[in-house]
């Protein structure tokens, strides 16, 4: 028998960085490494040329949020900010493969979202527009045209919710998460990033208004500058400089199947039966749940949740009726009022802030790693993450995605 | 070649199943699993593996069988199951995978479903351990639930021959599953598997219930049960798999793990091979050579990694003419579809089976899911459970106890431990049962690997990952277990590593030259086994996917051949197309009729709240941005509802009842929300208010009835009630006897036009429906659906929330200035309008957009630009078109939008991209027809 | 003239392995009111003692025949009569109430009834709710507020093999529709 | 799944339940009186620690009452159950 197809993964580097004890001082120590921290860290290196940084993770790189996502990858969001800044990312996505020198999987196989009632179809359409006239591709298709892009859609009009049609972006799709962290880590490292795991912020030292240092689990680390990026933690390592942060964090949670054939050539989302799956490359479908409703760092979420995901599943997709829940497990998800992210400076001098990303961080990862680090490097936000501020919350000028993104990904 | 031995094995030797393996036509016997039969009929080699495509056969007789993946064909095609726990039956086909299954594109026909259950104390697992915890807590009086995988009971007994108390086990196991099925309150589930254990004793367990019925399984049965067990209190007995040791080229069919081969012999009566090489760590495997040497099978050697072979044991292999090789291990094999010799001490042994034992691995998932902590035992080589939890226990080899008797007390003693913990007294004591076992189980070496070709010495063989990855992974940097997981894919297969997990962990701690017992182990996650969507879903599928919510008249709707529109769970009417109208034609004519004569249409879904106490006034107040308190009985009043953040989240009409009495009514989309916002304040920050909310919207049905011939229909139904303007002015109610029912009626309007709003008890709502109809037929009376009511209200200028609101528009945006009050001091989102960005002249107003071109149609949601040519992108977006209709009674077509600075922009032309062209739009005021009112009053 | 939520349903209902039967027009109004003094006045007026224990249900007998009140909440009850006796009783409740803090809303249409009788009961509905209906954790007399499938619903335990099922009216059809699928299995049996 | 014990009706699975965030979080006397950044504090910050946290939960498909209760975000284990108007419990974590 030979193999099927996608068993052949491109193997990872014979080398991907070192283990280093903390060094006593850093020009920028970036708190956390997953995707976000990892990015910010290479970008600081590549673009800014700072070099003398340290990214610190409490558990093992990319282990949090980056390795629990289901890697879905758009740009497609309703308004200007953010379609401003998920575009910058997915065009960096586009070139990052070339970029890192590491093999990232990425697959522009195209996200289809659907419309199940007449006002998804209003909202759709009005995102589709909204997308053009931002230079990014998306189209609207009926269901014919769904059928005609994911043939194992059911689009018959007698089920509970039919399909009316979907937005399409044809450049949006898939990456394989490690492969992208790893790239980012590998290549960081090697600019002289200082990548330390096992290594807990414990508290944040400030003096004069200014930070000077953090405090770990392996000692006093010395900073000129630190950069939070941290997800479903913000609010506690906030907290440590008395900074408030309106998130929420919630469990998360998504699931994968057992390796099957290939039957499902793009990405489907659902907001309104809350279901978004695909199907990986070596052929595992990979679908993200709705989030838990309450407040949890725990990374395991309510398993009925999963179940009712399951049926609206099935009721989009029949033919995966016999396919098997292989594996679950919960991210911690930090959720913003307005469900768009909070990135840039602070109150406290020196220290930036990048969280509030709930569902959409994967996708950003390049770039907010790029508009961070020129954040951090500047002491100014990028045009990019300008609108995305703390004080927004005060004068009211929301980037309220909720319609796009409450439970997409 | 059979393989069947003469006599023995749980299995009906008098019955002949039929069934086919990569369509070569085969036989076996109830009892067996398709594993078994094929091993019967001689058969090793069941697939291939994933990345190599090198042959792969049988390595356990269990579910933490790595390899043994088949597609099952029949009766229904399902992928990736385990040929070892695939119960035969007369006409299975199936065929062996290369480590992908395939999806069937037929609808699946089965059902499936769930089920609750409630419990003092569950046992996972009825080995030994598990079935005398469970008879002790049943005794005590405690409600037991018992599930096991497997098709009985028995556990690891169902592997050998060994007596207990001088008796086949199989008596013992007998005997006390008979005592526990007569036990009142206590319940036995056999192939039930228990996949998650969550918060406050849930447990999810799967159960298999028809499909070893093959073609006999009765369609009217669920095939598969999810059963969401709640218990206060859980044993977990679920026992240990044996773990196999790496070495070169161990991946051949016919290299299976030596616990398992036993088991094939005793349980099925299968003999794995002729001539078998045993290689151990420990003493477990002596017995299944022993066994096996008994019914049969050569056994050239036993090779035994520890310096010195247990002497009685080796005694008994010499009486049999089994040679053992103490301080030896097996270097590699040979072969291809099938190992056909081992190395050892440079020789080669052949053979066509190659049994292996590398010890034993705790079943500890479950534990572990439970948020037990694991330790690490260096005499076991594995994770056992790490602390006690204070309603989980365990019993049995699932500790690392791996003697029968100690396990059973184990078993005793958490029975009875769990029981006394949910607040029962233990009753009567089970007694322990004395095996004759020859071995002791102890006592073995921990190893991981022998030295050898580290490309093909495999470690996973389901995902092809070998030493060589193991090494590759540490030598470029990684240390935890979670990265090296994700380097080499190890565990990450449908075994999820139940048997390469460990000695992933131990490879990498002897890379590292760390210890084991400062690893952390990778993290067990739901399910154990794998669960299909289907069972997941249970019964929630079709029709009953998600309740859909008729009202009382609904019957007429489809009588009358509407199509219905989704809002929320609700069916509505969407429109009343008539002989082949489409949905433009048809709400042409409905909204025509609704404009010059008379429609109505059923409103009975929007949401109705009776708000009643003294301060019901005062609570509104604070509610709607608008006044409400100082609505006089008998009138009504429109008012619009904030959030905190003074954004539009609800709208609709107030009727004062009485002096402490108010009826309110919200979307239909949001009934339950607005109910909820209503009790959260009361309860939460106002609880010194007196008032009660009471939800009657489906007490009501609700038919408004629209048009100027509104007033003479109502006339002719309602005789006692005066309607003229001067006796029923508009927002006023009054109460009435419609069509012979007592009614509400209200003169409001969602159109413009004169209208009423009959409200009857929703048992009247059919007859007073119909009743309207009769009565309008001289009038040609019109049924409408939604996109009418939609297309009225546009052209008056009247918002839909949701529609022309998504949550970042405030009531000053949509024109309604007059709505927010100037007087009261707070009201919810007051505070919230004098933010900054509240306070900018160029927000979003609503305002009406009329094409140039009066037969163009805005598709709604388009964007509107202020110039004829498009820029490059980014380009400057104004707003969107929120609603958008062709007008019978405006003779063109039009359209509602949100624009920047709208109201400023009056008589602009702006610009909607539709398609390639800019259409050109003239931007007028919101309210497009009847500006003066005229129309309202008949 | 009057038409119940699952009139259409009657004969389906009957064939059920739990003999299903809706117990339709039945006077049913919610009362809110915590003052005790108030609860017996209106307790007195009916017949019936109001219950004082959470999640149980009484009857009684009075001026309008068997009444049964049902706890929903700590200040919240949903009294059941014969139909054709919501204007009266509401009166007589309002007459009780006085002028204690508290209100009666007739929502006599609001809810359908259903019974469900026959030693399938708690089997049937165990596939859809979570709540323990075990003899000993909900005995005769139990009330409780809680989901079957996806629908709200009102149990009521009036016996050994007897509930009373109170479901919104919109939703009995899918309620009907869930338990006809759920009783499949028990059709042979 | 959690199970929560609410205080009128005992335990019920976490499905019946409503979940309303932080607790003791009271409506501002006199909204008018604060600034905007006191306003947004009101409107949009919350606590958000890792380990006990006081909320507020909604019986929402049993008795409809809201109720508080403590419960660590990191085991998700509920500490205590109290009424509305009665103070938060000490609890240990």
């Amino acid at each position: 028998m030979s193999s099927p197809p996608g068993a052949h993964l491109p193997e990872h580097p014979d080398f991907l960085w070192e283990n280093p004890e903390p060094k006593a001082s850093y020009d920028v120590v970036v708190v956390g490494g997953g995707g976000h921290g990892l990015a910010t860290a290479y970008y600081l290196a590549k673009v800014h040329g700072i070099t003398n940084v340290a990214v610190l993770e409490k558990g093992w790189l990319a282990g949090g949020n980056m390795a629990r996502n289901t890697t879905i990858i758009r740009s497609n969001y309703l308004w200007d900010e953010s379609s401003g800044i998920y575009e910058h990312s997915l065009k960096l996505w586009e070139g990052l493969e070339e970029d890192l020198g590491y093999p990232i999987l990425f697959d522009q196989r195209g996200v289809l979202n659907l419309a199940h009632s007449l006002q998804d179809v209003r909202d759709s359409v009005r995102r589709v527009n909204a997308n053009r006239l931002n230079g990014i591709d998306a189209e609207w298709v009926d269901p014919a045209g769904v059928k005609e892009i994911c043939p194992i859609v059911n689009i018959s009009p007698d089920v509970r919710y039919p399909v009316l049609g979907a937005t399409y972006q044809p450049r949006a799709g898939i990456a394989k998460h490690d492969y992208v962290a790893w790239g980012y880590a590998r290549a960081a490292h090697a600019m002289g990033v200082d990548l330390i795991q096992n290594c807990e912020v414990t508290g944040l030292e400030t003096s004069g208004g200014r930070i000077t240092a953090v405090e770990t689990s392996r000692g006093r680390i010395a900073a000129g500058k630190v950069a939070l990026c941290a997800a479903g933690h913000s609010s506690v390592l906030a907290k440590m400089v008395g900074l408030r942060l309106p998130l929420a964090s919630h469990p998360l949670q998504a699931l994968v199947s057992e390796l099957l054939e290939p039957v499902h050539p793009t990405v489907v989302m659902s907001n309104a039966v809350h279901v978004y799956v695909s199907q990986a490359h070596k052929g595992e479908l990979v679908m993200g749940a709705g989030i838990d409703s309450y407040n949890g760092y725990g990374q395991r979420g309510s398993f009925h949740i999963i179940e009712q995901q399951m049926a609206a599943a099935l009721e989009l997709f029949p033919i995966f009726a016999r396919a098997h829940l292989l594996r679950t497990w919960a991210g911690i998800v930090d959720v913003s009022p307005d469900a768009s992210p909070i990135v840039g400076l602070t109150p406290v001098g020196g220290l930036y802030l990048n969280c509030g990303w709930g569902t959409g961080g994967f996708k950003a990862t390049p770039g907010v790693g790029d508009c961070f680090a020129h954040t951090i490097a500047h002491d100014k936000p990028h045009p990019f993450n300008e609108p995305f501020t703390l004080e927004r919350f005060t004068t009211g000028a929301l980037v309220d995605e909720h319609g796009a993104a409450a439970v997409a990904h | 070649m059979n393989f069947r031995t003469p006599t023995g094995g749980a299995i009906d030797r008098n019955t002949v199943l039929r069934f086919t393996f990569n369509g070569q036509a085969l036989t076996g016997h109830p009892g067996d699993t398709l594993a078994s039969a094929l091993l019967a009929n001689g058969v090793h080699e069941v697939g291939s593996s994933v990345k190599l495509g090198r042959p792969r056969g049988i390595v356990a007789a269990g579910s933490e069988d790595p390899t043994s993946l088949v597609q099952v064909e029949t009766p229904f095609s399902e992928p990736m199951l385990l040929a070892t726990t695939v119960e035969l039956f007369d006409g299975l086909q199936a065929r062996g995978l290369a480590g992908q299954g395939r999806l069937s594109p037929e609808p699946d026909p089965a059902r499936y479903d769930a089920k609750h259950e409630h419990c003092d104390v569950l046992v996972v697992g009825a080995g030994p351990a598990g079935l005398v915890a469970a008879l002790t807590a049943a005794r005590s009086g405690a409600r037991v639930v018992l599930v096991d995988e497997q098709n009985q009971a028995g556990g690891a007994l169902l592997g050998v021959d060994e007596y207990l108390d001088d008796r086949p086990s199989a008596e013992w196991v007998a005997d006390i599953v008979a005592e526990l099925r007569t036990t009142p309150g206590v319940l036995v589930l056999e192939r039930t598997t228990a996949f998650g254990m969550y918060q406050d004793g849930f447990v999810l367990a799967l159960q298999k219930r028809t499909d070893h019925l093959g073609f006999a399984a009765p369609a009217s049965v669920a095939r598969q049960r999810v059963w969401r067990i709640r218990t206060k209190q859980t044993v977990l007995a679920t026992g240990a798999h044996e773990r196999p040791v790496v070495f070169a080229d161990n991946d051949r069919p016919g290299i299976m793990l030596a616990s398992s081969a036993r088991t094939f012999l005793h349980r099925y009566g299968v003999l794995p091979g002729w001539r078998a090489v045993v290689f151990t760590t420990n003493d477990s495997a002596y017995c299944a050579a022993i066994d096996l040497a008994e019914s049969g099978v050569d056994i050239p050697l036993i090779v035994d990694a520890r310096l010195e072979a247990p002497a009685r044991l080796a005694t008994e292999c010499a009486a049999r003419g089994i040679e053992v090789r103490a301080g030896h291990v097996v270097t590699g094999t040979e072969g291809s579809a099938r190992v056909t010799g081992v190395h050892v001490a440079g020789q080669t042994v052949p053979c066509d089976t190659l049994l292996v034992s590398g010890g034993w691995n705790p079943v500890v998932n479950l534990f572990s899911q439970a948020r037990g902590k694991l330790r690490y035992d260096s005499e076991l080589g594995a994770f056992v459970p790490g602390e006690e939890l204070a309603s989980v226990r365990v019993a049995g080899s699932a500790t690392g106890e791996l003697d029968l008797n100690a396990c059973a007390r184990q078993g005793r003693d958490a029975g009875a431990a769990a029981a006394v913990a949910a607040g029962f007294t233990p009753g009567g004591q089970v007694p322990l049962p004395v095996s004759d076992s020859r071995c002791t189980q102890r006592t073995g070496l921990v190893l991981w690997r022998v030295p050898g070709d580290e490309d093909v010495s495999f470690v996973d063989l389901q995902r092809d990952a070998t030493v060589t990855d193991v090494l590759r992974a540490t030598g470029a940097g990684l240390r935890s277990l979670e990265h090296i997981k994700r380097y080499t894919t190890i565990g990450t297969a449908h075994d999820q590593g139940k048997t390469s997990g460990m000695i992933a962990a131990g490879i990498v701690a002897e890379a590292l030259g760390v210890e084991l017992a400062d690893q952390r182990p990778t993290t067990f996650r739901p399910p154990y086994t794998s669960v299909s969507f289907a069972a997941l879903a249970g019964r929630n599928r079709g029709e009953l996917h998600d309740p859909v919510r008729v009202t009382a008249i609904h019957p007429w709707h489809v009588a009358h051949g509407a199509l219905f529109e989704n809002v929320g769970q609700w069916k509505r009417p969407w429109y009343y197309p008539r002989d082949g109208e489409d949905l433009h034609a048809a709400v042409l004519r409905e909204c025509r009729a609704a404009r010059e004569s008379v429609g109505m249409m059923d409103g009975s879904t929007l949401g109705k709240i009776d708000v009643q106490g003294g301060d019901a006034g005062k609570f509104l107040d604070m509610l709607y941005t608008n006044m409400m308190s100082t609505v006089k009985v008998g009138r009504i009043r429109y008012g619009v509802m904030c959030g905190v953040d003074g954004m539009v989240i609800d709208d609709g009409t107030v009727i004062r009842v009485g002096e402490e009495r108010f009826l309110v009514t919200t979307t239909t989309g949001n009934a339950a929300r607005i109910l909820d916002w209503m009790e959260e304040w009361l309860q939460t920050e106002w609880p010194h208010l007196d008032v009660h909310c009471t939800s009657v919207t489906e007490h009501w049905a609700t038919i408004p009835l629209v048009g100027p011939k509104s007033r003479d229909v109502l006339a002719a139904v309602a005789p006692s009630l005066d309607v003229s303007n001067e006796a029923f002015e508009f927002m006023t109610w009054q109460d009435a006897v419609v069509a012979g029912v007592p009614a509400r009626v209200c003169r409001i309007s969602f159109s413009g036009e004169l209208a009423y709003e009959i409200n009857v008890t929703a048992w009247h709502g059919l007859a007073v429906w119909e009743a309207l109809m009769e009565a309008g037929s001289p009038y040609g009376i019109t049924p409408y659906g939604t996109e009418t009511m939609h297309v009225l209200r546009a052209e008056k200028g009247y918002p839909i929330i949701g529609q022309e609101t998504d949550a970042t528009v405030t009531p000053q945006d949509l024109g309604m200035a007059w709505a927010v009050s100037k007087k009261k001091p707070d009201f919810i989102g007051k505070r919230s309008f004098a933010r900054v960005e509240n306070l900018r002249t160029d927000r979003k107003q609503l305002v009406g957009l009329l094409p140039v071109d009066p037969t163009v149609l805005l598709p709604e949601g388009s964007q509107i630009v202020e110039t004829d040519r498009l820029p490059e992108p980014p380009v400057r977006m104004l707003g969107h078109v929120t609603s958008s209709y062709p007008s019978a009674a405006l003779g063109r077509t039009f359209a509602l939008a949100l624009v920047r600075s709208g109201r400023e922009r009056i008589g602009e032309t702006l610009y909607v991209p539709v398609e390639d062209e800019l259409v050109p739009v003239t931007v007028t005021d919101s309210v497009l027809y009847d500006k003066e009112g005229a129309r309202r009053d008949g | 003239m009057t038409v119940s939520p699952l009139s259409a349903w009657t004969d389906r209902l009957a064939a059920l392995p739990v003999n299903a039967s809706e117990r339709p027009f039945l006077s049913q109004l919610t009362v809110r009111a915590s003052d005790p003094a108030a609860i017996a006045a209106m307790g007195a007026a009916l017949g019936v003692v109001f219950p004082s224990v959470p999640c149980t249900f009484t009857t009684g007998t009075g001026s309008f025949g068997e009444v049964q009140v049902l706890w929903l909440g700590p200040d919240e009850f949903l009294v059941v009569a014969a139909p054709d006796l919501q204007i009266p009783i509401e009166e007589a409740l309002r007459g009780a109430l006085g002028s204690a803090r508290g209100s009666v809303v007739d929502t006599s249409a609001q809810r359908t009834t259903v019974v469900l009788e026959g030693p399938h009961v708690r089997d049937v509905l165990a596939h859809g709710c979570s709540v323990d209906l075990h003899p000993s954790a909900a005995p005769t007399g139990t009330c409780v507020q809680t989901l079957l499938a996806r629908t709200g619903i009102i149990l009521l335990v009036t016996g050994a093999d007897r509930v009373t099922l109170l479901v919104r009216s919109s939703f009995a059809e899918y309620l009907a529709a869930w338990l006809s699928d759920a009783c499949v299995e028990y059709r042979t049996q | 799944m959690q199970l929560i014990p609410c205080p009128w009706c005992g335990p019920r699975e976490e499905a019946e339940f409503h979940y309303g965030g932080q607790a003791h979080v009271a409506y501002p006397q006199d909204p008018s009186a604060l600034s905007d950044e006191e306003w947004a504090q009101y409107v949009f910050f919350r606590e958000n620690p890792s380990g006990p946290f006081a909320e507020r939960w909604s019986h929402s498909a049993g008795c409809r009452r809201w109720f508080n209760a403590v419960r660590d975000t990191r085991t998700h284990d509920l500490l205590a159950v109290y009424r509305t108007d009665e103070p938060m419990p000490e609890v240990i974590s």
